[in-house]
Parts: structure tokens; C-alpha cells; sequence
């Protein structure tokens, strides 16, 4: 009755690497000295992470040369768009990983001890200490070794179980901030409650799925569509919460409600690969799930993505106008780029799957840079002591004067949002845009493009805050200042500006890729 | 033949006769004197806190140590499925469940170090 | 007995878990609501292998209720750090963050 | 050296400049504005390669491809980056390069005391690379780039006295300005996509005669909507005026000359896409008539020199547009008219600097008069330009705009009336408020304090620009007078032009063109005659005359002046008023009010975003709700 699966441990190599490395990271707190902790967590952390990536390249060309295959009795999909969003997952991953390792002025962003009460003595005595929650680098390695899951996940369990394996680490790691414990604790509470809440939605179209086809696998279901009639309730209403449960995931509207309290509460290095990797991981997911089930569904499921795309596209852009905290900002604009992504979603086509694929390195580099930034400029207050970052829009002002590379490299991520030609951005919106528009979706594209066009007033906006705008010191005295980074958060800032530059500039190669991992998916 | 949940219900009816004539009969057999220690919240035999919820220390090792349970407890869930299938899921069964077992020892060898069974 | 009024019996469930979440103040009582509706899925789960003659369903239901495990945890664990800091539990008054 | 070659070069020599300036930063600071001044004078130099080049071969083989690499190639998507070398571009590269050298020159002189010089020429440098991009693109999409590319610049550059507000706020609105532009250049790609699948000229305009018309017109309207907002074109012209904020030689060069004749060179190039709509044709020229006329009666009530010359460059490039829209035959003069302005424009607004650089900064009108003796050189290199501008018979500016209006008389029906007439009357018109500008400024009474007469403000001191300020003023002023002449002669430059424009059947005005040609002539000799009575032969209030404390004399005069100001100046500052209360409440009020609108329905959603964790379950619970009413009512 019951038959020991095949396990093809060579295909699983990259999560298992992963895996591997939380578990080892785990045991490292266990037993290695406090002083030596960060240090082997960050070195583990980082060999994973590439090892990961090489083995993702080398599976490409396995899967190059013998095509796609499914992986323990089903549970996975090893194919080429997987493996291509699993390998832009790693290099996300890897560059969140040094803004997330990086001590600038001796202190990382997280709180030494997030069990205790805040502003209490064994705090004030932790901090003292130089103690470090190291903790965070397991927990990462946990949340990226779910989100390597999710785009190959093939079934719906191994779906759910790796959704829950990249947001549990994350609902954690949202609350350790080092300063401002309250709002951290808050963001952390808070995204943990709706995300609860958004699983129990996508379990229960989990369920509704497999009364319905008797199977979780997305195969099979997909050949159920046509075949079993009379209970297309349970086929719609299932499809609908799965797909709403991901939406929550991505951040579309009006699943969208935690993206800007979280986004600001977070730790900024976390907020950067959260904003970064998570979004990734649920449109491949995403991606799989509506691509395999529901294309016979189309007509029926087409009004209710149209409508959260434009919501998101428009109420995105439209909230981000009005903010005045960078992080929040930056936040909503992630809600609008969601919309945007989902016109590939939409789309239905193969040219869908690449533009996607290509959207989300430019959106992924920029949001990395972008945030890594954040974690550099700061408040300082009127004795010169650091207060925290400066969240604040108008604290930025005047900031192109006085670090100029550090504000034309946030100019040039801001401009990579907005889409501005010859930068990674343009070329997102190019695919996507054009996928939609071969898909038929011309509405969408009117609509995307205007929303695009007023949401460069608000990236404009902060560049010429940054640039034409006198530096404004605060009536207690307190003013901006930019700290020197320990030298991680600089390389990855670099390596996401040149990224942005590349594939906005020479694209093809880029283009030619994610066209090659358009061709197989199922 | 007769009803095949009729040995369930009769240990139901069992378990509620001890259950209320324990009770029935404590009231009815046993003596009245009343101290603070009885009054007193029962808190599997540790101090009750004095405030639960407000003032006061908030007794966080209780959670700690509840939270350690669950999730051990939970885990063991996957040997029953496990057992079941043993025989035909033969050696590589055996492995998997030794990693499953292993795996789930890191956490714990974590907590061990780390202080958190320690009580006090 | 029909499949029918197990699925309506973990509708109800589900949404009672629902109304839990949107109208308790309490961030546990909240939170315990979400299990509700975890366990009217599991629910669910398990009608649908009856009626399929499948295991699937089952086994799904174990590993639903090994990642509520681990939520409760985490949960818990946030909950309890909040309320260490604020003295409350109260979902109302965690609002700083807005707008 | 090879046409390829050289247009590679072209461009990334002065890119290359930009980078170096802004990568070394103050290091550069001591020599960095003669390497911009040389990366410009090297693409001159390509720029004349070029033109040789293409001089040497038949006039059927003058339009190279240079191809770069492949940009974009995704599927169907196939955007290659090439340039285009062919007789259109190659005018644009001379004049881009020529002048803009010209005006590096003049820039080291007139920037010599601002610490920020060396990132002024950066940003120059990147100005003249975009440039060139533009009009060397060889697809709408990297024409899309360079027009970008200027839009940044000339926004980085207006706003390049940064520290004052009012400037940062000018380049804001230059910028939001040009993004509606931009928007209709992105539309018109996308239906250009979607009816003809590709965006590359090649393709495009052998692909537009087949067009439907209904594909054509709303190509050809977004285009134009792409070419108002660049060109300062009604119902987009706010934002020029305001961009005078930027320094002197960047009005010259980029808000005279080069950038904002983008939109007719759009327009030109797109030429086979406006024939093959008539619609979008005639809205072409009703726009530039519009413009035209709106520009002129602009520039009779300014006082600001240089608002008053950018009005008068709106007014021209109103010709340029006009003569665009009237099809095969008015291409060669719209650009014809573009070359010759160019220069005695840009001319023009140096000359405006010099006179800026001697009286410190003052750039009120009324505050100058009597220059001419002290700036020898000014008077006569902005006389020349004036003389040009006019259509002073024999001078550039008489040959190109002649031609326009001869064109514009061309035609069936209602409309060669109708543009001849607006044409022939701005022409009166812009001798009108040129001349004003130029009596006010160099003739009649010095308004300004010499120390001896009664005038207010502090003591001016007029003196003479050094030789790096005039030298360019005087080449600018030899092209003013002769490369009119020069072009004309023999209709060599409409032959030049005809592989791009197509060879125009002549077509005789509905007035005989003597007629049309005298009445050009007296209606400019009538213009300055009014201006030459009302600001040199009697003198010019201090102040605008409404509501201002004259002096007695001035008081003597108010009657005249009034109607004058009753003629002119009264109905122009009403119109003015009025149409720039239009422009606030209209356009100024759909794009604020976009925004407005945005900031609004933000404000109101920002209430649900309340905090609470339970309204934001609440929403999701609704957004549940109502999705799985959604997909399951449709499917009842």
C-alpha cells in the first residue's frame, strides 16, 4: 500500500545546501563561543548561499539538456523557470545577506536581545556587552530555504509548507529592530496575525481544491478542469483563496494591508529582503499555480485578478504619493510594482512567465539597494549622538550635497522604479507590459502606464529632495548624517547599481535567458 | 451482533460516574477546613503568580516550557502515520525517520544550551 | 450521515474562526480564532478523503497541524514579548504604526 | 575616418566628457570646463566628417545605418539601437555641435565665478550626447532615450542655481511639463506596436502609407502631443518661460536652438505617418498657428529680456510647427527656419547674457536703455539677430520665415486664408515686440543709475563682455546675416534635405507671391515703426505703467503709452492674463489636478491604513468576500 519514494537528492542539492546551513547555524549558537558566533554564521551563511547558486547553475543545464522532471513522487517541479527564479532568489538573497551581516559603526540593525522588555536594564546591560542576536542568520537561512521551495513546489502541501517555512523566520524577524523595539514588536505581531490569517484562507482553498479533484497535485488538478463537472463551485472558490492566499504574499491590494506597517517596522536589512525575496517567491508561485490550473479557467477568474490588478496598480501609487516616511514610501511603491507584476500574471503567456522573471531581478536589485541605503542614513541628534534612521522624507533633503555617490546611487534605484529607459526598471516594464499587451490586455497597459507615470512623480519627488533642497536641521537640533558602512552594505549596493545599469543598458543577455525558462513550464 | 460503539459508550458512562462521584463524594465525605494554599489558583504545583495579567513578574519560564511542549509534542504526530506504514516502507523509512528524529534533536540541543530548561 | 454537513459544519467553523479574528480585541483570543479556521480546513481535509476513499486528505491534515504547532509558538512567542512591553494584549492598542 | 565611425564618436566623445566631469568631481575643477568646450569642439569636428562624408556620395545613398546592438530583442519585441545618418540628421548634428560649441566658449567666460563650473559643463556635455542621440536615433525607442536624456538635462541644468527655490521650482515644472510629453511619445509607440509591430523608422514608414486612417491619426496626435511638450507648443507652453531661471547659455543653447526644436524635428522625421492622416496633419498646423500667434502677443508684454525671448521662441518654433504640418511642402522650411534661428536665436540670448553680465544680473527691461554706446559688439552681433528675426529683407531670417508664410498661403478652401493671414500677421507682430526689446534695451534714455540721473537701484557700471563672450556672439552673427542667404541660394538646402523630405510639387499661393512678399515687408517696417515711436523716440516708464508712481514727465507720456499699451500691451497682458490664467486653471490644473485628485483619494484611503490590525483583517475578509462573489456570481 504504501511505496518508499524516489528521492533524487542531486535535484534537491541547492535546498538541501540551504537546509543544511540552518541547521547548522542552529547548532553553531548551540556550542560555538559568543565572540566567534557572527562571524561563523556569516561566513556559513554566505557559502550556502553560493553553494546553493552553483548548484542551481548546474542543474540548469542538467535540465537544459534532459528537460524538466518532477522530484519525489511529484512533491516538486524541477524545470527551467523554476530554477531561474530559484537562482534569482540566491543572488537576491546573497546581497540582502551582507546589508543584513553588516556593522556599520559597530552596531548591526538588530536589537542584542529580542526577549526583553525594551528600554530595560538587561537590555541597557546586553547592549553594553556588545552582545549580538546572531540568531538571525538561521533564520534567514530558514526563510530562504522556503522560498527556494516555493517556485518548484508542485503540489499544494508542499506549497502551503514552504509558505509557512519562509514566513515564520519572518514574522521573527520583523519584530528584532534595534531601535524603536515598539513599532518592530508591533510590525511583527501584526504580520504574523494576517499572515495566519491569509493561510487559513489558502489552506482552505487548499482543501476546497482536493475535494474537488482529489488530488493536490497542480497536474492533476489542471486535468480535472475539464473533466469533473457539477462541482465548479468548490473548483472556483478553491483557485480563488489559493490565489488570494499568495496575493497576500505579493502584497496586492486589498491584501496589501501589512506591506507599509511592516515594511516601516521591520529591521531596515530585513525590510530590504523581505520587500526583495518574498516577492519573488510568491509570484513564481503564483506564476506556477495560475499558469498550471487555471488557464481553463480564465474567464471566469479574469475579472477578479483585473480588478485587484488595477486596485493594487492604482491604490499603490496613489498612497505612495501621500507618504512622508521613506520606508513607507517605499513600501507602497512595492504594492504598485505588484500591480505591475500582475499584469504578467494575467497575461497568459509565455512571454508573461519571462517578463516576470525579468521584472523581478530589476524590481529585486533595486529594492535590495534601495533599502540597504536606508540602513546608512541616519538621525543625529543635537550632541552628535546617532538617534536611528532617518525615516523621515524630509530628513533626506539636501542629502546629494553632502554624500553625493550615496544619493545618485539611490537616485539610480529610484529611477530603475519609475522605469526610466537605460536602467534595469525600464526593461521590467518593457516585458511585462509588452507580454500584456500580446496577451490582449490593453486596458491594463493604459492603466499601468498612467499609473507608472504618476508614480514617477513621487520617485522625482525624493530625488529632488535629495539634490535642490537645503538640508534641513531639526528644531531640536538634530540633523542627517550618513554612516560608513563596514564595508558588506557598500559591495551590495554596488553590485545592485551596476546590476540595474547592466540589464538596463545591454538587457539581452538577460532577456535571452528568461526567454529560454518561458518555454517549459507544467 | 450487536451495536460495535456500545463498549465506548459504556466506558463513557464509566468515566462520568468516577469523574461526578469523586466529587459528589469529597462534598458529600470530606472535611471543610479552608486555608490560602487551597483558595489559591492551581498552577501545576509552582507559586501562582499574583497578578497574572498587569503588575507583577510575569511568569515567562511557565511559557517558555509550555511552548518547548507543544512543540515536541506535535512533532511525535508524524511517527504514528510513520508505524503504520513501517513494514512497507522498510530501511528507508527507518532512515528517514532517524533524520526526522535528528532534526528535530537540533532545536532541542539548542534550547538545552542556550538556558532555556534551565528553571531558575 | 451526508459529506454535505461535515463541509457545512466546518463552513461555520471557518467563519466563526473569521469572526474571532475581526471582532476579539484580545491578540490571543484572535489568534485562537485563526486556529479555528485551521481546524475547520483540517476538517474539511479529512470529509474529502472519506469521499474520495483517499489518504491524502489525511496526511494533510497532520502536517496542518504540525505548522499550527509552530505557529502557536512563534504566536505566542510575539504575543507574550508584546505584552511584556506594553503590559496589554489588546490588538487595539498596537497602532503606532498607520496612515 | 568612416560615416560609422564618426557617428559613434560623435556621440561618445562628449558623453565620455560628462562622465569623466562628474566622476572626478573637484579634482576636475581647474580644467574640466575646457575639456567639456573640447569634447564639443571634437563632435563639431565629426559633425563636419560627417556632413563631407555624405557630400561625397549621391544624393540617393545619403542615409547610412549605423547599427549598435541589438537592445531589446524579445520575440516580436525586436528594438535594435542603430543611428540613422541621412541629410535630416546630419543638418541637426552641425547645429547641435556648431552652435553648441559656440556656446561652451561663451560658458567658460560667463560661468567663470560660480564654484559649480566644471558640473555646469558636465551637464552640457550630457546635454549635446543626448542631443545627438535624438536626432541620430534610427527607432522611436531609442529616439525615446535621447529625448529622455535632454529632458534630464535640461531639467538638471534649469534647476542648476539650485539653491534659489523659485528655480528648483521651475525645473520641477519644466520636468512634469516634459513627462506629459513623454507620455504621448510612449502611447504613439505603443499603437505604433500594436498596428504595425515594430517601432524602427524603417518598418514604421513604410508600413504608414498602408495605415488606417483611424491608426494614423491617434499615432499622429499622440506624436504631437510628444512634440508640444518638448517644443513648448500651446497647450504645453508654460513651462518655457519659467525655464529662463536656468544661467544664460543654457536658455541659448538648449531652450533656444537645439532642444526644444525636438518637437519639429519629431514631427518632420515622422512625416510619412502625418501624411497618411489629415486630421492629425491640420492639427499640427493649428497648433503651431496658435502658438505662433499666443508667443507673439506674449512677447509684446514682457519685460524680463529673456522671458521675452524665450516668448519669441515659442512664437517662432510656431512657424517651424505650422510649416511641419503642412506636409511635404513646408518640411524643408520648418527646418530651414529652425537652422536660421538657431543661430540668430542663440545669438540672441548671448547677447541677452552679455547684456546681464555688464548690468549686474538685471534683466528688467525697463531698467536698461542707452547700451549701445558701451557695448559696441552686443548691439551689433543682437542688432544682426534682431534684423534677422524681423525677416529684414536679405538677412537669414527673411529667407527662412518667407518661405513659411508663402507656404502656409498654399492650399484649397478656408485654410490657406486662415494660416496665411496668422502667419503674415505675427510676422508684423514679431517686429513689433523685437524691436520693442531692442529699443528698450539698447536705445532711447538710460533707465538705469550712471550716477548722475535720478534712476533708482544702485549704481551701474555697463561694460563690454571679454573676447570669450563676444567671439561666439560674432560667429552666431555672421551666420544670422548670411546662412540664410548661403542656403537659399539656388535652393541648395531644399535639395539637400529632399532624399528625407520627399520632393514637393509647387503649388502656387492663393495670393501672388509679390503680394505676399510686400506685405511681409510693410507690415515688419509698420511693427518697428510703432516700437521705434513708443520706446526710443519718447522714453519708457520705470514701471509698468498700470498702477505704478511715475514721474512727471512720465506722467506727460502715460497718454501715449496707454494707447499703446491700448493697442498692444493692454489686450497682450489681458490675453496674456487670460491665457495664462487658462494655462494655471487648464493645464497647470489637469496635471495638479491629477495630482490634487491622487493626493486626495491618498488622503482618503490613508484612513484605512488606521493601525488597527483588526479593520486590516477586516479588509481582507471583504476583499475575500467579495472576490469569491465575484468568481462565483460569473460563473452563474
Amino acid at each position: 500500500m504504501f511505496v518508499a519514494p524516489h528521492i533524487e537528492w542531486a535535484a534537491l542539492s541547492p535546498v538541501l545546501i540551504l537546509l543544511g546551513a540552518a541547521v547548522i547555524g542552529v547548532l553553531v549558537e548551540a556550542f560555538v563561543p559568543r565572540g566567534s558566533r557572527r562571524l561563523v554564521q556569516v561566513v556559513v551563511a554566505a557559502l550556502a548561499l553560493g553553494g546553493a547558486l552553483v548548484a542551481v547553475t548546474w542543474r540548469w543545464t542538467v535540465v537544459q539538456q534532459d528537460g524538466p522532471s518532477s522530484l519525489v513522487a511529484g512533491a516538486l517541479r524541477e524545470d527551467a523557470p523554476a530554477l531561474l527564479f530559484q537562482a534569482i532568489l540566491l543572488i537576491l538573497a546573497l546581497l540582502a545577506l551582507l546589508v543584513i551581516a553588516d556593522r556599520a559603526r559597530g552596531e548591526d540593525a538588530f536589537t542584542p536581545t529580542a526577549s526583553a522588555i525594551p528600554g530595560s536594564e538587561y537590555e541597557g546591560q546586553a547592549r553594553r556587552a556588545g552582545l549580538a542576536q546572531t540568531e538571525v542568520f538561521p533564520l534567514t537561512m530558514f526563510a530562504v530555504t522556503g522560498m527556494l521551495v516555493f517556485p518548484a513546489a508542485a503540489d499544494l502541501l508542499t506549497m502551503f509548507i514552504a509558505l509557512e517555512v519562509l514566513s515564520l523566520p519572518l514574522y521573527l524577524l520583523a519584530g528584532m529592530a534595534r531601535r524603536r523595539r515598539l513599532v518592530s514588536q508591533e510590525a511583527s505581531l501584526k504580520y504574523f496575525l494576517l499572515g495566519a490569517f491569509s493561510s487559513a484562507f489558502f489552506l482552505m482553498g487548499l482543501a476546497l481544491l482536493y475535494g474537488y479533484a482529489g488530488s493536490v497535485h497542480l497536474a492533476d488538478i489542471a486535468t480535472a478542469v475539464p473533466l469533473v463537472s457539477g462541482m465548479d463551485g468548490l473548483l472556483l472558490a478553491g483557485s480563488a483563496l489559493v490565489i488570494i492566499g499568495l496575493l497576500f504574499k505579493v502584497g496586492a491590494v486589498p491584501f496589501h494591508s501589512w506591506t507599509p506597517d511592516v515594511y516601516q517596522g521591520a529591521p531596515t536589512p530585513i525590510t530590504g529582503f523581505m520587500a526583495a525575496c518574498t516577492k519573488v517567491a510568491a509570484f513564481a508561485a503564483l506564476l506556477r499555480f495560475v499558469y498550471v490550473v487555471t488557464p481553463g479557467l480564465g474567464w471566469d477568474l479574469a475579472p477578479f485578478l483585473w480588478i485587484v490588478a488595477i486596485l493594487t496598480m492604482v491604490v499603490g501609487t496613489v498612497l505612495a504619493i501621500v507618504q512622508t516616511d521613506m520606508k513607507r514610501t517605499l513600501a507602497y511603491s512595492s504594492v504598485a510594482h505588484a500591480g505591475f507584476l500582475l499584469l504578467g500574471i494575467i497575461a497568459l503567456d509565455e512571454r508573461g512567465i519571462s517578463g516576470i522573471l525579468v521584472y523581478l531581478l530589476a524590481y529585486g536589485l533595486a529594492t535590495v539597494g534601495a533599502f540597504a541605503l536606508v540602513t546608512l542614513v541616519r538621525t543625529k541628534d543635537a550632541e552628535g549622538n546617532l538617534v536611528g534612521e532617518a525615516g523621515h522624507l524630509s530628513e533626506w533633503a539636501g542629502l546629494g550635497r553632502r554624500s553625493p555617490v550615496l544619493a545618485v546611487c539611490f537616485a539610480l534605484f529610484l529611477l530603475s522604479f519609475a522605469g526610466i529607459p537605460l536602467t534595469a526598471g525600464f526593461t521590467g516594464k518593457f516585458a511585462v507590459f509588452g507580454a500584456a499587451v500580446a496577451g490582449g490586455d490593453w486596458p491594463l497597459v493604459v492603466i499601468a502606464v498612467l499609473a507608472s507615470a504618476a508614480a514617477a512623480f513621487f520617485y522625482v519627488r525624493i530625488i529632488v529632495l535629495m539634490f535642490f533642497t537645503e538640508p534641513a536641521t531639526g528644531e531640536d537640533g538634530s540633523a542627517t548624517t550618513v554612516v560608513r558602512s563596514e564595508g558588506l552594505t557598500a559591495v551590495a549596493v554596488v553590485v545592485c547599481a551596476v546590476g540595474t545599469v547592466l540589464v538596463g543598458v545591454v538587457p539581452t543577455a538577460v532577456l535571452a535567458v528568461a526567454a529560454q525558462a518561458s518555454k517549459f513550464l507544467l | 451482533m450487536t451495536n460495535p460503539f456500545i463498549p465506548i459508550l459504556v466506558m463513557a458512562a464509566l468515566a462520568l460516574l468516577m469523574a461526578i462521584g469523586g466529587v459528589a463524594a469529597s462534598a458529600v465525605i470530606g472535611p471543610k477546613r479552608y486555608n490560602k494554599v487551597k483558595v489559591d489558583a492551581y498552577e501545576c504545583g509552582i507559586q501562582p503568580s499574583p497578578h497574572a495579567m498587569g503588575m507583577g513578574r510575569f511568569p515567562i519560564k511557565y511559557y517558555l516550557v509550555a511552548m518547548t511542549f507543544i512543540i515536541f509534542d506535535i512533532e511525535v504526530v508524524f511517527m504514528y502515520p510513520w508505524a503504520v506504514a513501517f513494514t512497507e516502507l522498510a530501511m528507508f523509512g527507518l532512515i528517514a525517520m532517524l533524520g526526522f528524529l535528528f532534526l528535530i534533536t537540533v532545536p532541542f540541543i539548542y534550547e538545552w544550551r542556550r538556558g532555556g530548561l534551565d528553571w531558575d | 450521515m451526508s459529506i454535505l454537513n461535515y463541509l457545512v459544519l466546518s463552513g461555520i467553523l471557518f467563519a466563526i474562526g473569521g469572526t474571532a479574528v475581526l471582532v476579539r480585541r484580545n491578540a490571543i483570543v484572535a489568534f485562537m480564532g485563526v486556529e479555528l479556521m485551521l481546524n475547520a480546513a483540517n476538517l474539511t481535509l479529512v470529509t474529502f478523503a472519506r469521499m474520495h476513499g483517499d489518504l491524502t486528505g489525511q496526511v494533510i491534515a497532520f502536517f496542518v497541524m504540525v505548522v499550527a504547532a509552530a505557529e502557536v509558538v512563534i504566536g505566542l512567542a510575539i504575543i507574550v514579548s508584546i505584552f511584556r512591553t506594553r503590559g496589554s494584549a489588546s490588538l487595539d492598542d498596537a497602532s503606532l504604526l498607520k496612515s | 575616418m568612416s560615416i560609422d565611425l564618426a557617428a559613434i564618436l560623435i556621440v561618445a566623445v562628449p558623453l565620455a566628457s560628462a562622465g569623466v566631469l562628474l566622476l572626478l568631481g573637484r579634482r576636475s575643477d581647474g580644467w574640466g570646463h575646457w575639456l567639456g568646450v573640447l569634447a564639443s569642439a571634437a563632435s563639431a569636428v565629426m559633425a563636419f566628417v560627417i556632413l563631407f562624408g555624405l557630400l561625397g556620395r549621391g544624393a540617393e545613398d545619403r542615409a547610412v545605418d549605423v547599427h549598435l546592438f541589438s537592445w531589446i530583442p524579445a520575440g516580436e519585441l525586436d528594438v535594435d539601437a542603430g543611428f540613422l545618418v541621412d541629410p535630416l540628421s546630419a543638418t541637426f548634428l552641425l547645429l547641435i555641435t556648431f552652435v553648441g560649441t559656440l556656446i561652451h566658449v561663451y560658458a567658460v567666460a560667463y560661468m567663470e565665478h560660480d564654484d559649480d563650473r566644471r558640473r555646469f559643463f558636465a551637464y552640457l556635455n550630457l546635454f549635446i550626447a543626448a542631443m545627438l542621440i535624438l536626432v541620430l536615433a534610427d527607432s522611436f525607442a531609442l529616439l525615446f532615450v535621447g529625448w529622455e536624456g535632454v529632458g534630464l538635462a535640461s531639467y538638471l541644468l534649469i534647476g542648476f542655481w539650485n539653491q534659489r527655490t523659485e528655480y528648483a521650482v521651475a525645473a520641477k515644472k519644466a520636468f512634469v511639463m516634459n513627462r506629459v510629453g513623454d507620455m504621448g511619445l510612449i502611447i504613439a509607440m505603443g499603437a505604433m506596436f500594436a498596428s504595425i509591430g515594430s517601432v524602427d523608422f524603417e518598418t514604421v514608414f513604410a508600413a504608414a502609407p498602408e495605415l488606417s486612417e483611424g491608426w494614423a491619426t491617434a499615432i499622429g496626435i499622440a506624436l504631437l502631443i510628444g512634440a508640444c511638450g518638448k517644443s513648448a507648443q500651446f497647450p504645453l507652453q508654460a513651462w518655457l518661460g519659467d525655464a529662463m531661471a536656468g544661467p544664460t547659455p543654457v536658455s541659448a543653447l538648449i531652450h533656444a536652438a537645439t532642444m526644444v526644436t525636438a518637437g519639429v524635428y519629431l514631427v518632420v522625421r515622422s512625416g510619412a505617418i502625418f501624411e497618411a492622416s489629415p486630421t492629425a496633419q491640420l492639427l499640427v498646423v493649428i497648433v503651431g498657428a496658435i502658438t505662433l500667434v499666443f508667443g507673439a502677443i506674449v512677447g509684446c508684454a514682457k519685460d524680463d529680456i529673456k522671458k521675452a525671448l524665450a516668448a519669441s521662441t515659442m512664437s517662432q518654433i510656431g512657424y517651424m510647427m505650422l510649416a511641419a504640418g503642412l506636409g511635404p511642402i513646408g518640411y524643408a522650411f520648418a527646418i530651414f527656419h529652425l537652422l536660421t534661428h538657431g543661430f540668430f536665436k542663440a545669438g540672441m540670448f548671448l547677447g541677452a547674457g552679455s547684456v546681464m553680465h555688464g548690468m549686474n544680473d538685471e534683466v528688467n527691461m525697463r531698467g536698461f536703455g542707452g547700451l549701445s554706446r558701451f557695448m559696441k559688439v552686443t548691439w551689433i552681433t543682437f542688432g544682426l539677430g534682431w534684423l534677422a528675426i524681423i525677416g529684414f529683407p536679405g538677412l537669414s531670417g527673411f529667407w527662412s520665415k518667407d518661405k513659411i508664410i508663402e507656404a502656409a498661403f498654399v492650399g484649397e478652401g478656408w485654410q490657406p486664408w486662415v494660416f496665411g493671414m496668422v502667419a503674415l500677421l505675427a510676422a508684423g507682430l514679431t517686429a513689433f515686440y523685437m524691436s520693442r526689446l531692442f529699443f528698450m534695451t539698447f536705445h532711447g534714455k538710460a533707465r538705469w543709475n550712471d550716477g548722475k540721473n535720478e534712476a533708482p537701484g544702485p549704481e551701474q557700471h555697463p561694460h563690454e563682455s571679454p573676447l570669450l563672450m563676444t567671439v561666439p556672439m560674432i560667429v552666431l552673427a555672421v551666420g544670422s546675416l548670411g546662412l540664410g542667404a548661403f542656403l537659399a541660394f539656388g535652393d541648395r538646402f531644399f535639395h539637400w534635405l529632399e532624399p528625407v523630405t520627399g520632393h514637393a510639387e509647387h503649388h502656387d499661393p492663393v495670393i501672388p507671391i509679390p503680394v505676399i512678399m510686400g506685405a511681409t515687408v510693410v507690415l515688419m517696417l509698420i511693427g518697428v515703426l510703432l516700437a521705434w515711436r513708443q520706446y526710443w523716440a519718447s522714453s519708457v516708464p520705470l514701471m509698468p505703467p498700470t498702477g505704478s508712481v511715475l514721474t512727471r514727465a512720465a506722467r506727460r507720456d502715460l497718454y501715449q503709452d496707454s494707447v499703446n499699451e491700448a493697442v498692444f500691451a493692454r489686450p497682450g497682458t489681458h490675453t496674456v492674463r487670460t491665457l495664462t490664467y487658462a494655462d494655471t486653471a487648464v493645464v497647470d490644473g489637469a496635471v495638479n489636478g491629477l495630482g490634487a485628485g491622487a493626493v486626495g483619494l491618498g488622503e482618503r484611503l490613508r484612513k484605512l491604513q488606521n493601525g488597527h490590525v483588526r479593520s486590516y483583517s477586516a479588509a481582507m475578509s471583504v476583499g475575500v468576500v467579495l472576490v469569491l462573489v465575484i468568481v462565483l456570481v460569473a460563473r452563474i
